[in-house]
């Protein structure tokens, strides 16, 4: 397992500011002799109106990196280390303040939950209140972080959030059994942004809903964001979706990170076998019709990890070193853009099989190789 | 509905008897709570379809289309409204005996692989069933017949696999009993209701490409219901696109993904994710599936439908030829002629 | 409202069955048992009243089933429940000085017991593990000993062995020292409180167990909901999101009550036998000792109809809470 | 006495699929040890059963045996007389121990009937569905309503005495009126294993309906079944004993309820009698709790959601919302 990293910014390439910071986070279910690791040494950064893809399959740990990444992880959900930085702005070009989110407390949980960082749930049948009012689940959080607000103008700021999502004012008094699949979704989207946070973090949030409904509240999602700007960690094991969806994608398996780089880099020139595997998983739409394997064997389950590289057992290029030793993320040094991977095929002076050593779209040059250069204190 | 002169067979075309024909299925559901009385659910509208040996047939379609009810219809679980069903070209019956050999011709395979098998039962307990109830292999024939089965879905060592339980197996792993299960009645006709939407991405193409085997080397007719067409396409020879309890469009699978002709697959394929696509999808019409308790009259999907015309209100569009053996119903289509009849 | 109408209709349909019952409990009596019984009081009652017992049950009447049967409907319905063979008075008299001490005993008990171990169990599951959360399984003793055991180990403790309340009875007769007349003086009615204790305590610790299980499990099923922990992201104060999953757990715990209110019901009669205490338990006892059929009738089907009156308010309370069971078809 | 509970029936209304598995918020491997209130509750129940079994046999007199005196009023216990006599001079604890056999297999036997009764019911009525249902649903929440225990008091006094010690007939009229909880709750599970997949692939593979109902379904309702099988002994063990404690029924061999019936008719408690009231009285709420706790136990392995935590495991506070931060450094410093 490599160190715990420790600095601040590793490819301080993008102008732009960081709104989240994840430092080597790990989440473990139980505690002690029970205890089995559900992430490990997750870090990346997430910049203001950025669009990370968190992908991966069932028991990737990516709602477990969610989750506790907002602390709102479950019992027996326990966070054992590591750090998330969340850079609150109180105002529009104000000041900065950095919160860990793991030191911070009840109260100061509260206060940036919702405002600044909130969430959207897989299952919007099962993330509204039943039993209540779309208006009064709307307006509660206006009530309890804008306080001096009159009653008329939570009303009318959520008959407003309504609109946003091209709901009528008419369905504040219905409840939510009453409405559809996409409607109670897009209700659980105004939600979220009802005091413009600079974070949504979005749990499969279409994953329920037909492919018709998924695209329209997808539109109408990014149309938001370009307005409102905030950041979305997009949450799905849906690479095909992220393709389209995401600036950056986040490829998980088995509780780790093992590629991290933008969408248009990672759609054309995968670097971890899994990322390419995931990527060859999808049927094309278009083209010639030509037999596809996915990727043979099963995710492993939590307690019974195997040695070294996680993905060794189900990958087609594994040798030697990956059932030894277990591969930290590391920076690609040759390419335009951020990205990391953690793939021993990448390090030193091995030549990586063809379909992982594509160029980068826009370069010339083929995947660059680390000289061991890691993020943290790997070296 | 009713101005559907003759019935388009949808479903690849081969020569010969085809091994299940299902002429002109209707579903009506009556509605059971108080004020409701004498109302329906027309989950499925006049559906015919041909499923010949060594095809896949795939049906494609939003949740409500009426997919997963014809899947349904199609296995005798459920008694048509109207309608009836051709197994090898002669009428299926309806006494026990003959709904009993029927089950041993036409088997279905569920969507939810943590649901398709009792967690109180073996894997073994689970194939030996069919074979017990279907054939005469009885002792040491009918554990290797279990075994070979469990091996013909790729789950080796068989042995090994007959002794777990539902919950030792992952979630691939449970859907290829269910399929070994399937194959154990000794089928002609395999029908799959969305088999790989609750697996792992990357074992889906595993199991589709298990369904694509047994297709050449057990003659098999195959059913393949998904709400995802891009997997229609890879598996499917032919595609059949249903909306609100009818068949919109029906013809060869790379066809009808290249050139649709129908407004409602053209929406399905813009709004499937693509990542080949080079720029934004541009949503090609709006809104959400109608009730099929007061269905729209004409042309069920003429509400949501940009080229909407006002002979799309009045009558249902009969199937008209959209391209090699592809077929589409929608107005759109009809000669001149007809239209400016109807217009007249 | 479909719902409400059907489930109107169901306890329309079940207080029908309760009658009916009623009505052919005596003529069920194996042998000539009645006939028996009838001859027994022959002496303590008129002959004319003899006679008019002897035409109720259809016992040397001329009057076919069907017609008695009516004319049973017919007076049940306008509340003569006949007269009680053993108190030689109208069997509505008898009741009614007996379910005030009842309903005043019971029904006071069988509510506080709901509503406190509701409230106990919201914060046992809310706090699952704490302190609250730890006695929980100490509640399976009351939970499932018999109210009237467990009302005669009150009454050893308490009673007989520490003196600190009495041992049976609803007050106090005579005293040596104060003259008790009923109604609404101080020295009665603290003799009243003081017998009460024991009988109430023991219907609520009874049945207390059940409601604060029950809420306490729904409490953490509901906990595992996607509301709650939505309530918790929104920044609302904890107490906001307890009440959000206690405001939906609470739904099951009605309809159990349904379920559980006749059992209630009938361990809390019980009690009254064990503590002597003047009520409709103890009458019903009385009743059954002294095979006063008219009495048992009336007993039974005052208890069944309270029984159901009791599950229409839950189920009211139910279709209140509950905006999906108004779910207009 | 016990009711079945509500987070059960809410278990059975919703088996909910869980789209993401992997999270294992309770992990299978610990479940293989019965929870210490099954081991508690069974140790009980069987010191019972084996009471019940052996009791009579062990007694050191016969139930008409009568202590070697001619007083009328009660011993209280000494060493040779363990739980002292009655007022007439009869071993209260020989009683105790014949009485057992009585009450418990009351108990059991109208539990067995009423849980026959119940998934015949709840079975039929969920899996059949329709006009069935309806009417049998209506059937069992009308005997909910009943008052059961009031209308056995009626219907059982004026049965003829070799009735009212006929231990088959009181644990079936016992059953009658008890069996309509155990069917609620089966009819709700039925109803959700009725839509299961591997029932409808049992009919597609042409099963035969009574074949699905047996092997299908019931072995999954078995912890439901055994649920209710136990709340009915336990409901049987009530209603048993108050029928004898208020006379309504008198055992020739005598119960619990008997004992407890002659204390009360000899104001054993004004007197100040306890040996011969509290013994029975104890007993009767021993096994309640036995069984109780059996209960308790299956209730968790069919929802192990709730299973009651340990206060402060690992010294980790869990807190829905505020997901704990234990660092490494802190866990070795435990592991030292």
């Amino acid at each position: 397992m490599s160190a715990r990293v420790t600095d601040t910014d590793a490819a301080p390439r993008s102008p732009a500011e960081a709104v989240l910071d994840v430092r080597g986070l790990c989440v473990d279910y139980g505690v002690g002799r029970d205890a089995v690791r559900a992430v490990t040494d997750v870090s990346f950064t997430l910049r203001r109106g950025e669009v990370l893809g968190l992908a991966g399959e069932s028991g990737s740990g990516k709602s477990t990196l969610a989750y506790a990444i907002t602390r709102l992880l479950r019992a027996p959900g326990v966070i054992t280390g590591g750090e998330v930085f969340f850079h609150q702005r109180s105002a529009p070009g104000g000041p900065v303040r950095k919160v860990d989110l793991l030191e911070a407390d009840a109260r100061e949980l509260a206060g940036i939950r919702w405002v600044d960082l909130s969430m959207v749930f897989q299952s919007a049948m099962h993330a509204l209140n039943p039993v209540a009012r779309i208006e009064s689940q709307l307006t509660d959080v206006l009530k309890r972080h804008r306080p001096d607000m009159a009653a008329a103008d939570r009303r009318a700021r959520a008959v407003e959030l309504l609109g946003m999502v091209g709901i009528t004012a008419d369905r504040l008094r219905a409840y939510p059994h009453e409405l559809s699949g996409g409607m109670r979704q897009r209700v659980m989207i105004a939600m979220a942004l009802a005091l413009e946070p600079s974070l949504v973090l979005m749990d499969e949030p279409t994953t329920a809903l037909d492919v018709v409904t998924q695209r329209e509240i997808l539109d109408e999602l990014m149309q938001l964001r370009e307005r409102l700007g905030f950041a979305v960690i997009f949450i799905t094991h849906d690479l095909s979706l992220l393709l389209e969806l995401a600036d950056t994608i986040a490829i998980m398996y088995a509780g780790r990170l093992v590629e991290l780089a933008a969408a248009t880099d990672l759609a054309a020139a995968p670097r971890h076998p899994y990322s390419l595997g995931l990527l060859s998983s999808f049927p094309a739409l278009h083209g010639e019709r030509v037999k596809m394997t996915g990727i043979p064997g099963a995710p492993p389950s939590l307690r019974t990890m195997p040695d070294g590289c996680k993905f060794h057992p189900r990958c087609p290029h594994a040798f030697e070193r990956c059932s030894a030793e277990e591969p930290s993320l590391l920076a690609l040094p040759g390419s335009r853009t951020r990205r990391t991977v953690s793939c021993w095929l990448h390090v030193g002076d091995r030549v990586p099989p063809e379909a992982l050593g594509r160029p980068d779209p826009g370069t010339d040059a083929g995947a660059g190789h680390t000289q061991d250069v890691a993020i943290g204190g790997h070296s | 509905m009713t101005e559907t002169s003759t019935a388009v067979v949808h479903g690849p075309k081969r020569e010969g008897v085809p091994a299940l024909e299902a002429r002109r299925l209707t579903k009506h559901f009556p509605l059971t709570s108080l004020g409701e009385r004498g109302r329906v659910v027309h989950a499925v509208e006049d559906v015919s379809l041909a499923l010949p040996e060594k095809t896949v047939t795939a049906v494609v379609g939003e949740s409500g289309s009426g997919k997963s009810t014809l899947a349904r219809l199609l296995t005798g679980l459920i008694k048509p409204t109207s309608g009836e069903l051709l197994l090898d070209g002669s009428p299926v019956g309806t006494s026990a005996r003959e709904r009993r050999a029927y089950t041993s011709d036409v088997h279905l395979v569920l969507q939810d692989p943590f649901s398709s098998l009792n967690a109180a039962h073996s894997v073994k307990y689970h194939i030996e069933r069919p074979l017990k109830l279907h054939t005469k292999l009885r002792g040491a024939e009918l554990e290797a017949k279990t075994v070979e089965l469990l091996e013909r879905v790729s789950l080796h060592p068989g042995t090994d696999f007959a002794a777990k339980f539902p919950h030792e197996l992952s979630g691939g792993q449970r859907q290829r009993v269910a399929i070994a299960r399937g194959l154990a009645v000794g089928p002609r006709v395999l029908l799959a209701d969305e088999p790989v939407s609750m697996l792992d991405v990357s074992i889906r193409l595993g199991v589709l490409n298990l369904f694509d085997e047994l297709r050449e080397n057990e003659n098999l007719a195959i059913l393949y219901v998904t709400h995802d067409i891009a997997s229609a396409r890879y598996l499917a020879d032919t595609i059949v696109v249903m909306y609100a309890g009818e068949v919109v469009e029906s013809g060869p699978a790379t066809q009808i993904t290249d050139s649709p002709q129908h407004p409602y697959t053209q929406l399905l394929l813009s709004a499937a994710p693509d990542p080949s696509r080079g720029q934004a999808p541009v949503l090609r019409g709006k809104g959400s599936p109608p009730s099929l308790v007061t269905p729209p009259t004409g042309c069920r999907f003429h509400p949501r439908c940009p080229f909407a015309m006002p002979v799309c209100e009045e009558r249902t569009p009969p199937p008209l030829p959209a391209g090699a053996d592809q077929v589409a119903a929608c107005w759109l289509l009809a000669p001149p002629t007809a239209e400016a009849a109807s217009a007249g | 409202m479909s719902l409400l109408i059907r489930r109107i209709g169901f306890y329309v349909l079940a207080a029908y069955a309760a009658i009916t019952l009623n009505f052919f409990i005596p003529r069920l009596l194996p042998g000539n048992a009645l006939d028996a019984v009838l001859t027994t009081m022959r002496g303590e009652i008129t002959p004319q009243e003899l006679a008019g017992m002897a035409a109720q049950y259809g016992i040397d009447s001329k009057q076919s089933l069907l017609a008695q049967y009516f004319t049973y409907i017919g007076h049940t319905l306008s509340g003569n429940f006949g007269f009680s063979t053993s108190k030689q008075v109208p069997v509505s008299t008898v009741l009614g000085g007996e379910l005030p001490w009842t309903v005043g005993l019971i029904g006071t008990a069988t509510v506080l017991a709901f509503l406190l171990g509701t409230l106990i169990g919201v914060i046992a599951g809310w706090k699952r593990g704490g302190l609250i959360d730890a006695v929980v399984p100490v509640s399976a003793f009351f939970q499932a000993v018999p109210y009237f055991i467990l009302g005669l180990l009150l009454l050893i403790i308490f009673g007989a062995d520490l003196h600190w309340f009495p041992i049976g009875g609803g007050y106090d007769a005579t005293s040596r020292t104060v003259t008790y007349v009923q109604g609404w003086n101080w020295p009665y009615m603290s003799s009243v409180l003081q017998h009460a204790v024991l009988p109430a305590a023991t219907v609520v610790l009874a049945s207390i167990a059940g409601w604060i299980v029950g809420m306490r499990n729904m409490m953490i099923t509901t906990m595992d909901e996607d509301y709650v922990l939505v309530a918790c992201a929104k920044g609302l104060p904890r107490w906001r999101a307890m009440a959000i999953a206690a405001r939906n757990a609470i739904l099951p715990t009605i309809s159990n009550f349904t379920l559980s209110i006749s059992l209630v019901v009938t361990g809390a009669i019980l009690v009254e036998v064990v503590f002597n205490y003047p009520g409709v338990g103890l009458e019903m006892f009385n009743a059954v000792q002294s095979t006063d059929y008219p009495l048992i009738q009336g007993i039974l089907l005052v208890v069944t109809l309270a029984v159901l009156i009791a599950n229409l308010l839950a189920d009211f309370a139910y279709i209140v809470l509950d905006p999906r069971s108004r779910r207009e078809a | 006495m016990t009711s079945l509970d509500p987070a059960l029936a809410a278990a059975a209304a919703d088996p909910a699929p869980q789209l993401e598995p992997a999270a294992p918020r309770h992990s299978r491997t610990r479940r293989h040890r019965p929870p210490a209130k099954v081991l508690v509750g069974g140790a009980i129940t069987l010191f019972f059963v084996l009471m019940a079994l052996f009791g009579p046999l062990l007694a050191p007199h016969s139930a008409s045996w009568v202590a070697n005196t001619t007083n009328g009023t009660p011993q209280a216990p000494t060493g040779s007389l363990w739980l002292g006599t009655d007022n007439m001079q009869h071993d209260l604890f020989s009683l105790l121990l014949i009485g057992s056999r009585s009450t418990l297999l009351i108990a059991f036997l109208a539990g067995a009937i009423a849980t026959v009764l119940s998934v015949a019911v709840g079975v039929t009525a969920g899996y059949v569905g329709g006009v069935a249902d309806e009417i049998l649903s209506a059937l069992s929440n009308i005997f909910l309503a009943l008052p059961g225990l009031l209308i056995l008091m009626v219907i059982i006094s004026p049965l003829p005495v070799p009735d009212k010690g006929n231990s088959f007939v009181i644990g079936l009229v016992v059953a009658i009126t008890s069996w309509a909880y155990g069917a609620r709750a089966l009819r709700a599970q039925t109803l959700a294993l009725r839509g299961q997949d591997y029932v409808v692939s049992a009919r597609v593979i042409g099963e035969r309906r009574i074949r699905i109902i047996l092997f299908e379904i019931v072995p999954n309702l078995l912890p439901i079944v055994a649920a209710s099988f136990i709340f009915t002994v336990i409901y049987g063990l009530g209603v048993y004993v108050a029928l004898c404690y208020l006379g309504v029924v008198s055992p020739s061999s005598g119960s619990w309820g008997t004992m407890l019936q002659g204390a009360q008719s000899n104001s054993a408690i004004g007197n100040g009698w306890w040996w011969w009231y509290l013994p029975p009285a104890l007993a009767v709420a021993l096994v309640g709790l036995g069984l109780a706790l059996l209960n308790f136990g299956i209730d968790e392995i069919i929802n192990p959601r709730i299973r009651s935590a340990r206060t402060g495991r690992g010294g980790v506070k869990f807190q829905l919302g505020l997901t704990p931060v234990v660092r490494a450094a802190a866990r070795e410093g435990d592991a030292r």
